[in-house]
């Protein structure tokens, strides 16, 4: 990419370097160290090369979930998401020429507010974990006291951003713990930590152990008052009540299961919706109908004093850019498998866990499920040896094992989360309950 | 006017009827436990071909930099080559796991590390973060490892100053992190009024964020003194590197004496921005803040590389895992593309680029401040507005009837009827001169037919108050509201 | 009408200007032999970003199946599954040479030979070559296949007869294989008319080409009949199966007793149709005509695929190499998808979606010869041309403006202004609905706007016969046209 | 995908079979004897399954070329050709909403003419064998005579096509040979088969033996009034001295090289292209260009009287369906290099297949270059053992060898063409010499 010779001589300059004459000596550089430019033949060769080193779930057999999941996204999808109109479009602020992007983002808005029975979603966070840490501030603004109740089973990502996220507003994160028979949450406990200076609580359902936990509806019952926010993953409503069902006053959770790859973790889609008389505090950016000179039906950002932009340091939120690309990809897969497809594929994960769940416990020296309650895709093992140990040994068996869970919950030593999918295969399940009973002897 | 944006009457998906043909395999029915079952879902089910056709047609109704040029300004919209979307989208970037066991991902985790280092050599930082999703979320980062690194050291300070022409996110981020922002107004000369900083400034200071070049394509000349001044009373010095994409190999962040840095990968390292995100927002810091980074930690030990939780100091998590991989694995492709000499000349380019099509527009559009700019400028409407009524808003209506993206409008807000002009290295002189020509015959142009536009795009002008006002944000308030439900 | 396709100002390519920055690896100068060196070569040399929006803009002014409903007769423009776009493309077609060892290549010998066997079942014939890259191409080889088979016999024979209702590539088809070819009239029923066909039946006759059902939708209701008075003269019955997504799972060329048959991959399979090509048209025949087939053929022994070259009576190749390899991907992919049921399935609905559209629009439009249809139906404009001078080219352009292909017109011949219309399985009693409302509301609008149209699509009439007087087929000539060269 | 019973309903039937009533009982049939189908998740394993027994060239080093070439192909081909309002388009009938591939086939044209130095070319053939049955039987519409010379040096497939493409007109192809020490064309040949009867000459540039024809020029000064017909590989043409400057009448070959993957050998792109002179006696689809009602630049096809659906069994050529959206591949390849590119592209296979040469020289047994004359990206090398047992050998060390020659030319027995292409790395070349002295061992 050479400099275009006529525009220097348009500017009078001889040199480029006379653009940069503001740059004060003291702080110029030469150069950047790093190697000379390539071809794109050398990179695609390369990067191909270095990403040759992962193994994936498409070779693997794997049972790993817990926020991430392998699941089947029908091509069309990706034609969709890749129509270079929307790639290469920014945050549509002219609203005119960018109907296309605007009326996906409030297709999106929507199919979020039909899957967790809500008003109004915003068109993205950055995941879940950051969508809870806005969930957390948002209660508080909401009811201003300080204390935000989290379930003891929750993963430990999510409750380091929380504990981040709210350091600003200085809330304080405060567990309670669950059933130890059931694995759902122990609502004696929420009792317990129940104070005057609760803002909001946190319930997860399907939760940390794939529990479709049955006690969460009551928190509304018993705390009318305190703000409820319910993390879900997505798919499990296909099947599962709805929080704003049972009085959820912000809904989160994790995009990815709804036709979106596992990236190593990123991008991935933080979904955050709400009742209509929270509105206002959220973050976020948000999709409005409206209407044209001619009136015509149109759509164009809406709220924006909420935002960044307008509000700076008063804003409800920092975020700016976020992951509007990811919720058209959901709602080309929610389009493509609609209420119908959304429950087909929903029951057959449902089913492929139960079934993993009982070969598993058929297997000595394995405790499977150690929580009673109902499961989505995913239950707990207690195993014979330490989960990244049996990681390990499954891995040369070419197997992508279950997630370990002491760092999340410390007490849960030796204990995994299995996780099936749709696309786990009978054959999978018999090469994972060999090595499993392999590596238990 | 020959350019016209394509229209279809595209119903909402929801109001499209058809038959659903999604078959993934036979099922039986599942047990939910009683009292949660859910007992109605009312997603539009409808074939295939009919969501194709849906999103086909809407794309048509989106303009993005494969259709023209795209001079937001601050927002960096370049070209994306096309070989990031192939290796961003590999199998083994979209079916890995980020929980697998280390083993089974050194391609990924030696992919980041290579990144980190890259950035390092770009900025003249020591260390790099890749975690945070976005600028803000870069800058948010940031802000939490200044407060941690106060608070280390006993010194805990409530306030970040931020200059008036900052982006919205710098003061955003700071007060999300906990801390009073204090914004110091501009100097006569765009740039950061020293006096106005040196009274800001105090033991209360954890970090003072700077645009450099700011937000109107101005070089902070005084960034050395301004350096100075800010770690004299202790406080940190931040970069959002959002225009980084202006000073690559001419000089860096590190060399500037800044302690905490942001990229956007998304803007400088051509990561498509695919409609509002995803991006990826690393963060880079000087070698005694890197205690306070997130983890985990990428370490390679005897060739293979390990993540370390296990540090002390750390700020914690900002999101889950990594960061967003994916948009890392294009970055690191087109840094490999560019080299460390390719770099150098997408800012020369881009500052060449962004003088040069200056040259063209001014005086009609009027100049405040110095005349010499990077990689992007400032240009006012002001005396346009007051002759003829035509104001930045419908000067950039009248570009998109011209089938180009507008500039950004009012911002920042120092400036009047702010066009905001960022052409990126990217376009041609050729190009620059048509956006130039559309710009100037849009100044002679009828007032009363550029107050028409836009008439070439799928839709005429929107009505903003109207939206905010019906506030219908989802297809079930529109059910409620049109009494349909 | 609300519908309105894009529109830029795209230049053609060699207008471009810009700077190229393309770049493989370095090089050395190489030597050419003395007077064999190229000395210019003007290609235009413009950034990768130019020639993406060049495309990327041409792109959406071009209409396809994934932005509306596509009519075509003849063409079966159903909607192309998407699976089939990433099957057909992945490295495990994309790189393979086809004179790779056999060993190497075992995938796409058995993806080939289950393909055969696949449109075996489907149609009932005995054995199928893949070699053929489309419908015509088929015709061309079943013709060589006949004449072939007549010659073994040491009966040479030197005529084809081909209904005037068949299409165009039947007797070009059968001239190129040097026939002579015989067109017989239809009968007042709109099929064959056995009479004409008994008159021109001879023992000169090599074969008879038959489209069943025909090209008005029709089924030749006397099919049987018309083989035996085929087969009694020693002749042979071809059928073109370009229509066979009408009947699949209700009858089969083989059972009504054709000898030979070509399928047309992109219409019944659903490969798209990539505005013009690639396609592929095997040929199907009975066992009598097996040893006749283009080589290679693949055959299986002990469950390894090898390819087999020496076959005595084979008439050669037809083309270099097995086919268009990665279309059959597509429709062995999209034939596995299906299942047995599922293309019956296909028929059925294409068949419906026919006969109820028919019926939404007849007899606003005449309808010649009987009602029941098949696939496709034909309609003329007559009377419309006749009352308002409203032509069936009118019609079609109004279509456009209404966010439609048009049907095909003024085929076949034997019906005055006619409408071919093939609706395809894919389109929703929804979409059927709005297509027949708009040549309702065409047939009333006032004539003089009707021929006004298209003023929705990208350019207004094109002046065929300027480009046929002017005949500027590519750049150099346009040059020289206009001085330029 | 059920009926739609509102439409049964509405055409008053009970059951879609009456639909079929006009079918005579004695011809139907009950069922496709296919199994059933099968949801879109298992047909992408299935079919990915089955070509994963495909052997690469992305994995494996190769060294076959012969028409079909291992090129590298920038990604923003495929993002152009992935456009769906490309691929889900028909022939352009309605040139007012096809102007797209319109423009882009006549772009194609424009680009194949500059390439050939012809005035024009058609917007394609199937293939370059089909190609050349067309030119043949053109050169027979443009000179009425029955003998067709072709070059003996001409790949086996090729002559077959030809001879079944001349059969209908009964023309008579003729082999003149080859020199034995250059490869080039023996001209004493050519002059020893000419006749009263010939009705064109075919030779190719470079030919079978990969060699840049330098005798080819003088065909024309020969026989100034006979039609010559010139095939090439399009790349060559990059560096060498195009057809249109050495008199020929009409110039074909394979566009694969240009862009297009290989496909397991289709589709690939028949390239045809004409002096205006011949122009109506063409074959195939020609796009022109013209103006609107409004005096807009426009494009539409044009000529088609010479077509089959006008002219019926008078037509020039049967070719209906042909290969657009290769043409549009091509054409974005294209516009990617440039002149430049296109250069430095060729450039490279030059230089890589000298290198080649040299080292296969070095090894004992191997004869090579066998010819003398200047070769482009393939040579002709004799080797100790038959080249199909070789590649057998060569394949265990998982390298994909050359082309053998003997079923080709019949007398080139133990001779096999070795390519090189800009996706040959030094360490294949490493590698593949290794094999061969092994092999030959
Ligand atoms: C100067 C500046 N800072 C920060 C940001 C915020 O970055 P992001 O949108 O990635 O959060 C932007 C982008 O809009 C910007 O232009
Ligand atoms: C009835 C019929 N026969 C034959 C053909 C020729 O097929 P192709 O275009 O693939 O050569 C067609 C397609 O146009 C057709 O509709």
């Amino acid at each position: 990419m050479a400099l275009d010779r006529r525009m220097l001589d348009e500017l009078g300059i001889e040199n480029v370097e006379e653009l940069f004459s503001d740059i004060p000596g003291e702080v110029r550089i030469d150069d950047i160290p790093l190697p000379k430019g390539k071809s794109e033949i050398e990179v695609v060769r390369q990067v191909q090369a270095m990403l040759a080193e992962n193994l994936t779930a498409d070779v693997a057999p794997s049972f790993l979930g817990g926020g991430y999941y392998h699941h089947f996204i029908p091509s069309a999808v990706n034609t969709i998401i890749s129509r270079s109109e929307f790639i290469t479009s920014y945050t549509p602020y002219q609203a005119e020429i960018s109907q296309g992007m605007l009326q996906s983002l409030f297709e999106y808005q929507s199919y979020i507010a039909e899957l967790t029975a809500m008003d109004a979603a915003n068109s993205s966070n950055y995941d879940w974990s950051t969508a809870l840490g806005e969930a957390a501030t948002m209660c508080h603004r909401i009811l201003p006291k300080r204390t935000f109740l989290v379930p003891e089973a929750m993963s430990w990502d999510k409750r380091s951003v929380l504990k981040n996220y709210v350091s600003g507003a200085k809330l304080n994160v405060v567990e309670y713990s669950y059933d130890p028979f059931t694995g759902e949450l122990d609502l004696d406990s929420v009792r317990e930590k129940m104070t005057e200076d609760v803002c909001g609580i946190y319930a997860e359902v399907p939760n940390l152990f794939g529990i479709i936990d049955s006690q969460a509806p009551k928190l509304k019952q018993e705390f009318p008052n305190i703000p409820l926010v319910v993390g879900v993953n997505p798919l499990s409503l296909a099947l599962v009540k709805p929080p704003g069902e049972y009085g959820a006053d912000i809904v989160i959770g994790e995009g990815q299961p709804l036709g979106l790859p596992m990236n190593v973790g990123g991008p991935s889609l933080g979904i955050f919706a709400c009742r209509m008389e929270h509105v206002r505090k959220m973050p976020g950016r948000l999709i409005g109908m409206t209407r044209d000179q001619d009136g015509r039906r149109a759509f164009c950002m809406t709220l924006q004093t909420r935002e960044q932009h307008i509000r700076r340091s008063k804003a409800t939120s920092n975020i700016c850019t976020n992951e509007a690309l990811l919720a058209v990809a959901v709602s080309a897969y929610l389009g493509m498998t609609g209420s119908k497809g959304l429950r087909s594929v929903a029951r057959i994960n449902l089913k492929k866990a139960a079934e993993l769940m009982e070969r598993v416990a058929e297997i000595d020296g394995y405790d499977s499920p150690v929580f009673s309650g109902a499961h989505f895709n995913e239950f707990v093992v207690k195993a014979p040896l330490r989960p990244e140990k049996l990681n390990k040994l499954l891995l040369r068996h070419g197997i992508i094992g279950g997630l370990p869970l002491q760092k999340h919950v410390p007490r849960l030593v030796d204990h995994m989360l299995l996780t099936a999918t749709e696309m786990t295969s009978d054959d999978d399940v018999d090469r994972l309950v060999t090595a499993l009973r392999e590596v238990a002897q | 006017m020959s350019y016209r944006q394509a229209r279809y009457d595209e119903p909402l998906i929801f109001e499209l009827k058809g038959e659903n043909d999604f078959c993934l395999m036979s099922e039986d029915d599942v047990k939910i436990p009683e009292g949660m079952e859910r007992t109605d879902l009312c997603l539009p089910d409808i074939p295939e071909m009919d969501v194709v056709r849906h999103y086909t047609n809407l794309s048509q109704m989106n303009f993005g930099v494969d259709n023209g040029m795209y001079p937001l300004g601050s927002c960096t919209m370049k070209y994306n080559p096309k070989y990031a979307d192939k290796l961003s989208s590999l199998p083994t970037v979209a079916s890995v796991h980020p929980c697998q066991d280390e083993d089974s991902i050194q391609g990924a985790l030696r992919l980041m590390r290579e990144l980190e280092k890259s950035l390092c050599a770009i900025s003249y930082m020591d260390a790099v973060t890749l975690q945070p999703a976005a600028g803000a979320h870069g800058e948010f980062t940031g802000m939490l490892i200044a407060k941690a690194y106060h608070e280390d050291r006993e010194d805990p300070r409530s306030e970040v100053i931020v200059p008036d022409s900052a982006h919205g996110t710098n003061p955003a981020s700071a007060a999300m992190a906990g801390f009073t922002v204090i914004e110091i107004p501009s100097g006569p000369d765009g740039c950061v009024d020293l006096e106005a900083l040196k009274a800001a400034l105090s033991e209360r200071t954890a970090a003072v964020m700077v645009t450099n070049p700011n937000t109107l394509g101005l070089f902070e000349k005084d960034i050395t003194k301004l350096a100075e001044m800010v770690h004299s009373v202790g406080a940190l010095l931040y970069y959002d590197g959002a225009n980084l994409n202006a000073i690559m190999g001419m000089t860096a962040p590190g060399i500037m004496d800044f302690d905490i840095v942001h990229f956007n990968l998304h803007k400088t390292f051509a990561t498509p921005h695919g409609g509002g995100g995803p991006g990826a927002g690393p963060v880079g810091v000087k070698q005694f803040l890197e205690p306070y980074l997130p983890v985990p930690r990428i370490v390679s030990e005897e060739g293979k590389y390990r993540l370390d939780y296990d540090r002390f100091d750390t700020i914690g998590k900002v999101r889950s895992m990594f960061g967003n991989f994916a948009v890392l694995v294009r970055a690191y492709s087109y840094i490999l593309a560019q080299g460390g000499d390719g770099l150098k000349e997408v800012s020369q380019k881009a500052v060449l680029n962004s003088n040069y099509l200056k040259s063209k527009v001014v005086p009609t559009y009027e100049m405040p401040f110095a005349q010499l700019r990077k990689h992007e400028f400032v240009v006012s409407a002001k005396k346009l507005a007051k002759e003829k009524g035509v104001h930045a808003t419908d000067i950039a209506k009248a570009l998109l009837d011209r089938g180009f993206m507008s500039p950004t409008i009012y911002f920042p807000s120092l400036v009047e009827e702010a066009l905001m002009i960022e052409p990126t290295e990217s376009e041609s002189k050729e190009t620059l001169d048509r956006y130039a020509q559309a710009l100037l015959d849009i100044a002679n142009a009828d007032p009363a037919e550029v107050k028409k536009a836009p008439i070439s795009t799928s839709i005429s002008r929107v009505d903003e108050v109207y939206a905010a006002k019906e506030l219908i944000l989802s297809w079930r308030m529109y059910q409620r509201k049109a009494g349909l439900k």
